[in-house]
C-alpha cells in the first residue's frame, strides 16, 4: 500500500498523544531517524520526493513516545513530533 | 508535488526558508548540529537572554560555515579562516551584537588556526563552534589537521603521517571562558552546551564531532550514514566535568565530551572598559 | 581649524578621526606603524576602538566587520602587510564593503628596504587581489595632501560602497611639515547610503547609481555579507549573468562616478611642449626639475595625478595641449604609469623615466634621467 | 628666502625633537614653511639620528624636502663626519656639542660651541634637554627663530609637567 501525504508536500500521522510531520522534499533520505527511533515508529515510504528521495512514513505511529529524537537527529529539519490536540 | 510549504518545523523561523533544503550530501553531521544550535538560541531568545535582532553568524569556507547562510540572521559568508578576525571585527564595533562563529576544523583550526589562539588569548567576545569531521570535505577529501594518523585521504594517499590536533587542549590551554565538545550523536550535549554559552561573556568554544559519511565516510569504508553515525556514536562517551588531560580524541580509544574549562574571566571587552 | 606641523603618518591619522572612524584594527609594520600608535593613543577618547590583531589579513578581515556593524574603518600597512590582505581587499569588493587601507610604501620585493621609500605599489594597489575589480587609489604629494586625501577616500568608501587604499610612501610618512586640521563641520564628510524601508530589502540592490544602500548588522534587515559571487539577497548565483552583471556592476558604479574619484593637478602646462607626469612624492621634486628645466630653456609642465587608480583617460588626455610632443613619466619605480601614459596619449612620444631610489629623488636624478629624451 | 639646516646625533639625544622644535616654530609662528624629514637607523638608541630641515616662504620654494647644502648644521655626535664636512659651505654656520664633537675639525666655518650636554646635566639637573639649550642657543645665534616662538614651540609639543624645564633651558641656550 503506498504513502498518502497531504497537498503541502507533509507526511502526518498522530496516536492519541503525539503527532509526527514529515516534510517530503526535505528529506534525502539518511536514514538517522528511522535508525535512532527506539520503538521503530519510522519506515522508509514508497513516496520519491522531488529529488528522487524516499521520506520516512510513521508507519507504527501508535507505538510514538514523543522522544522527539528523530526530529533531534533529522538534520534537514524535515520530521517533528509535536503533542497532538484532544 | 507541492512546494515546500512556509513555517511548519518548530525551527523554520530561524531558516532562510528559500535556501532549504541545504546543501549538506544526505546524513552529513551538520544539520543535527545547526538544528541543536538553533533550539538553544531559541530558548535563549524566549528568555530574552539574546535579542533575536543583535545575532550575527558568521562563517569562513567550507561546508560548516555555510550554516551561516542557512539562518535567517545577520549573517556572514566571508573567506576561508577568516571568520573569527571578521567577527571580532563586528564585536568590537557595535559591542550589543551577540556573535556566533561557524566553521569546520579546517577553517577555524587549519587556515584560520592563529586568529583562533589569538582571539582565545584575548577572551574576545564571541561563541564559536567548530565541526570536527576530519577530513576536507568541501573540496573533496584531502587531509584536515583533526585527520588521525594513517588514514588514507585524497592528498595522503599512502597515509596521514601527521597525528591529529586536539583542539580542545589548545584552546584550553589558553584564556578561553568556555571550552567543551559535543557530537552530532548527542544533539542534546549540543543544545545544552551552546545554551550555556549563549549565557556567558568571554571566548566560548565548543568543537562538535561530526559524521561525513560522503567524504570521510568513503576513506575509512563508512560510507552509509546509519552505519557512520552509528559508529560515531559508539566511540563517544560523556563525561561530567572532566579534567583537559582527558580530553581525548581518538577514533580508537574514544572520544570524550563534556565542559573541559567553564570559568569567568575578564573578557575582552570588560578589559577594554576598565582602561578607559 | 588649527596650524600645527606633523608628519605624514600623523596627518592620515588625525584626517580618518575628523572623517569619522571608529575602529582601527592593524599590525605593525615599518613605515606605517606611527598611524596605528598615533589613533591608539587618541581614537578611544573619540569613541573608538585600537586593536592590534595578530597579522595583516587579522587586520583587514576585522575591519571588513567592522564597517558592516556600521563603523567607519581603516587599516594601514607597508608593502608586505598590503600583499597579505589581498583576499581581505577581494571580500571587501565583493561584499561591498567600505573600508580604508592605507598603503605606506617602502622598497621591496619582500622585506626589501623597511625604512625607505619607492614608489612600486602602483601595479599592487591595482592588481592587488583576483577577479575583476576597480578599487579607487589615492596618492598624495604632502603632509596636507595626505590628510586631505585620507577624508577623500573614506567619502569615496563611503559614497561608493567600496574599499579605498590611500597611497602614501616612506617620504610622506615621515615628513614633518605644516598641517590644516579641521574640525567635524568644517569639511565635507559623506555617510554610507541607508535603506529607507525594511519592506523586501535586498543587501546587494542598487539604486539608480548602481550603489545598494547599506544595512549593517543589528539594524533588523537580516543582512548577508557574501563573498561568494550572488544576487541582489546576497544568494551564491554561479550563473554568467550574475556573474557578469555584478562584475560590470561592481566596475561600473566607481566608472560611473570618475568626476568624483579622479583629481589631478597640472603645473605650467600651457605654454609647455614637455609634459612631465609624476606623482606623489617623487612629483615633489619633479616640481622642481620642470623649473630648473624653464631656467635652462626647456619649456617643461607637469602633469600630477592625485587618484591613481581609476585613471580619468579623457581628462588627461584633454589636459594637454597639441604643442605637447613628447611626455615622459618620471616614477620611483621601473616605469608603472608609464604603461597607462603610453595608451592614454598614443599621438604623442611616451618616455619611461625610471629613477629607483631608495631616497626621495633629487632634482639632479630627475634631469639626468629626463634628458637623455629631450 | 631658503634656509637648509641639518642636524646629526645620536638616538636618544633628542634630535627628531630638535627637528619638530624647529619647523612647527618657524612654520607655526613665523608665516614661513618648513618642512623636515627624519632619519635613523634601525637601532632605537645609539644609532644614528639626522633630521633635516628646509624653510622657505612656501612649499614651491622648497625644491626638494632634504638638505643638500646646509646653510645650518648641528652636530650633537660625530656619525659619518666625512660625508657631512663634504656638504658644507665656507657660510656654514656649525653648532657642535664639544662634549663629543671635536672642534678641530671645523676650522673654515662659522663654529658655535658648547658643552651643550654638560651644561644641561649642570645647570638643569638633566642632560636630556641639551637639544632644546641648543635651539635656544640657535635663535641666538642665527636670527632664524625667535625665543618666543619657540617657547610656544615646546609648550605645543611637549607634556605639561616639562614645559618650565624646557622654557628654561630655551633661555639657558639663548643666554650662552
Amino acid at each position: 500500500m503506498g504513502t498518502t501525504y497531504s497537498s503541502l508536500g507533509l507526511i502526518t500521522r498522530e496516536n492519541q498523544r503525539y503527532r509526527v510531520t514529515v516534510i517530503v522534499d526535505r528529506c534525502k533520505e539518511c536514514g538517522i531517524c528511522i535508525s535512532v527511533c527506539p520503538t521503530k515508529v519510522l519506515v522508509k515510504s514508497s513516496v520519491l520526493n522531488k529529488y528522487g528521495y524516499r521520506p520516512p512514513e510513521p508507519a507504527h505511529i501508535e507505538k510514538c513516545i514523543g522522544c522527539r529524537l528523530c526530529e533531534y537527529n533529522c538534520p534537514d529539519f524535515a520530521i517533528f513530533v509535536e503533542v497532538a490536540s484532544k | 508535488m507541492a512546494v515546500t510549504p512556509g513555517y511548519l518545523h518548530p525551527l523554520d523561523k530561524h531558516l532562510r526558508l528559500d535556501r532549504i533544503p541545504t546543501l549538506y550530501c544526505p546524513g552529513c553531521g551538520l544539520g543535527i548540529g545547526l538544528g541543536a544550535m538553533l533550539r538553544a538560541l531559541d530558548k535563549r531568545i524566549s528568555e530574552g537572554v539574546v535579542d533575536r535582532n543583535k545575532v550575527v553568524w558568521v562563517g569562513g569556507i567550507g561546508c560548516t560555515a555555510r550554516m551561516a547562510f542557512y539562518v535567517s540572521y545577520d549573517s556572514a559568508h566571508v573567506l576561508h579562516g577568516r571568520a573569527i578576525p571578521f567577527a571580532t571585527g563586528v564585536k568590537l564595533a557595535n559591542p550589543e551584537l551577540t556573535l556566533i562563529v561557524v566553521g569546520g576544523d579546517g577553517d577555524i583550526a587549519g587556515i584560520g588556526g592563529n586568529h583562533l589562539l589569538h582571539a582565545a588569548k584575548r577572551n574576545m567576545d564571541m561563541i564559536t563552534v567548530m565541526f570536527t569531521n576530519f577530513v576536507y570535505a568541501m573540496t573533496g577529501g584531502q587531509v584536515a589537521p583533526t585527520t588521525p594518523l594513517g588514514v588514507r585521504t585524497t592528498t595522503t594517499p599512502h597515509g596521514n603521517p601527521e597525528p591529529p590536533l586536539n583542539i580542545i587542549k589548545v584552546v584550553a590551554s589558553l584564556n578561553a571562558n568556555y571550552v567543551a565538545r559535543a557530537s552530532v550523536t548527542t544533539p542534546h550535549y549540543i543544545e545544552q552546551f551552546f545554551y550555556r554559552a549563549l549565557g556567558m561573556k568571554g571566548f566560548r568554544f565548543i568543537e562538535v564531532v561530526s559524521t561525513c559519511p560522503e567524504v570521510y565516510g568513503r576513506h575509512i569504508g563508512l560510507r552509509d550514514p546509519v552505519e557512520m553515525y552509528n559508529e560515531l556514536k559508539k566511540r563517544v562517551k560523556y563525561k561530567p566535568n572532566p579534567t583537559i588531560d582527558e580530553a581525548l580524541i581518538d577514533w580508537e580509544k574514544g572520544i570524550i565530551i563534556g565542559e573541559f574549562m567553564v570559568r569567568d574571566n575578564p573578557s575582552y571587552l570588560e578589559i577594554i572598559r576598565g582602561l578607559k | 581649524m588649527r596650524k600645527t606641523f606633523a608628519s605624514g603618518n600623523m596627518a592620515i591619522a588625525e584626517a580618518a578621526i575628523v572623517a569619522g572612524l571608529k575602529f582601527y584594527a592593524g599590525y605593525p609594520i615599518t613605515p606605517s606603524s606611527e598611524i596605528m600608535e598615533y589613533l591608539a593613543e587618541r581614537l578611544p577618547g573619540q569613541g573608538g576602538i585600537v586593536i592590534q590583531m595578530e597579522d595583516e589579513i587579522a587586520s583587514i578581515n576585522a575591519i571588513i566587520g567592522a564597517s558592516w556593524a556600521g563603523a567607519k574603518a581603516m587599516t594601514a600597512t607597508s608593502g608586505p602587510g598590503l600583499s597579505l590582505m589581498a583576499e581581505g581587499l577581494g571580500l571587501a569588493v565583493m561584499s561591498e564593503t567600505p573600508i580604508v587601507v592605507v598603503d605606506v610604501m617602502r622598497a621591496g620585493p619582500s622585506t626589501g628596504v623597511p625604512t625607505k621609500t619607492t614608489q612600486a605599489d602602483v601595479f599592487q594597489v591595482r592588481w592587488l587581489t583576483h577577479g575583476d575589480y576597480i578599487i579607487p587609489s589615492y596618492i598624495p604629494w604632502s603632509v596636507q595632501e595626505a590628510y586631505d586625501l585620507t577624508i577623500k577616500a573614506f567619502n569615496t568608501a563611503e559614497k561608493l560602497r567600496t574599499p579605498v587604499i590611500l597611497l602614501s610612501d616612506a617620504v610622506i610618512a615621515h615628513l614633518w611639515e605644516p598641517l590644516v586640521i579641521y574640525e567635524r563641520g568644517e569639511v565635507e564628510i559623506i555617510e554610507r547610503k541607508k535603506p529607507t524601508s525594511k519592506d523586501n530589502y535586498k543587501p546587494y540592490m542598487p539604486g539608480d547609481d548602481l550603489i545598494p544602500p547599506m544595512a549593517c548588522f543589528g539594524e533588523s534587515y537580516n543582512v548577508l555579507v557574501e563573498s561568494l559571487t550572488h544576487d541582489e539577497r546576497g544568494y551564491y548565483a554561479p550563473t554568467n549573468m550574475y556573474h557578469k552583471n555584478t562584475v560590470l556592476r561592481l566596475m561600473l558604479k566607481i566608472v560611473k562616478n570618475i568626476n568624483y574619484v579622479y583629481e589631478q593637478e597640472t603645473y605650467m602646462v600651457d605654454d609647455a611642449e614637455v609634459l612631465l607626469v609624476s606623482y606623489g612624492s617623487t612629483a615633489r621634486t619633479v616640481y622642481a626639475a620642470i623649473r630648473e628645466l624653464r631656467r635652462r630653456g626647456v619649456k617643461a609642465g607637469m602633469l600630477r595625478p592625485k587618484t591613481l587608480w581609476p585613471l580619468d583617460e579623457e581628462r588627461i588626455y584633454n589636459s594637454v595641449s597639441s604643442r605637447i610632443d613628447r611626455v615622459i613619466v618620471v616614477e620611483n619605480n621601473m616605469g608603472k604609469l608609464f604603461l597607462d601614459m603610453k595608451r592614454i596619449f598614443r599621438d604623442r612620444e611616451v618616455y619611461s623615466a625610471p629613477v629607483v631610489s631608495l631616497e626621495l629623488p633629487t632634482v639632479k636624478e630627475v634631469i639626468e634621467v629626463v634628458e637623455q629624451w629631450l | 628666502m631658503k634656509v637648509e639646516v641639518l642636524i646629526i646625533g645620536r638616538g636618544g639625544q633628542g634630535v627628531l625633537l630638535l627637528g619638530r622644535i624647529l619647523g612647527l616654530s618657524i612654520s607655526k609662528y613665523a608665516g614661513k614653511y618648513a618642512v623636515a624629514t627624519e632619519t635613523y637607523a634601525a637601532e632605537t638608541r645609539g644609532g644614528e639620528s639626522r633630521t633635516d630641515i628646509v624653510i622657505g616662504d612656501s612649499m614651491h620654494d622648497i625644491d626638494y624636502v632634504k638638505v643638500q647644502s646646509p646653510d645650518i648644521a648641528v652636530f650633537m655626535y660625530p656619525f659619518n663626519l666625512d660625508k657631512y664636512l663634504k656638504m658644507l659651505r665656507p657660510t656654514t654656520m656649525v653648532f657642535i656639542d664639544e662634549e663629543y664633537v671635536d672642534p678641530g675639525l671645523f676650522t673654515g666655518f662659522k663654529l658655535f660651541h658648547h658643552r651643550y650636554s654638560e651644561i644641561a646635566e649642570s645647570r638643569l639637573g638633566t642632560r636630556r634637554v641639551a637639544n632644546v639649550v641648543i635651539a635656544g642657543h640657535m635663535a641666538k645665534a642665527t636670527s632664524i627663530w625667535s625665543l618666543e616662538h619657540l617657547k610656544k614651540t615646546v609648550v605645543d609639543l611637549t607634556p605639561e609637567k616639562w614645559h618650565q624645564l624646557n622654557i628654561k633651558a630655551l633661555e639657558l641656550g639663548y643666554s650662552l
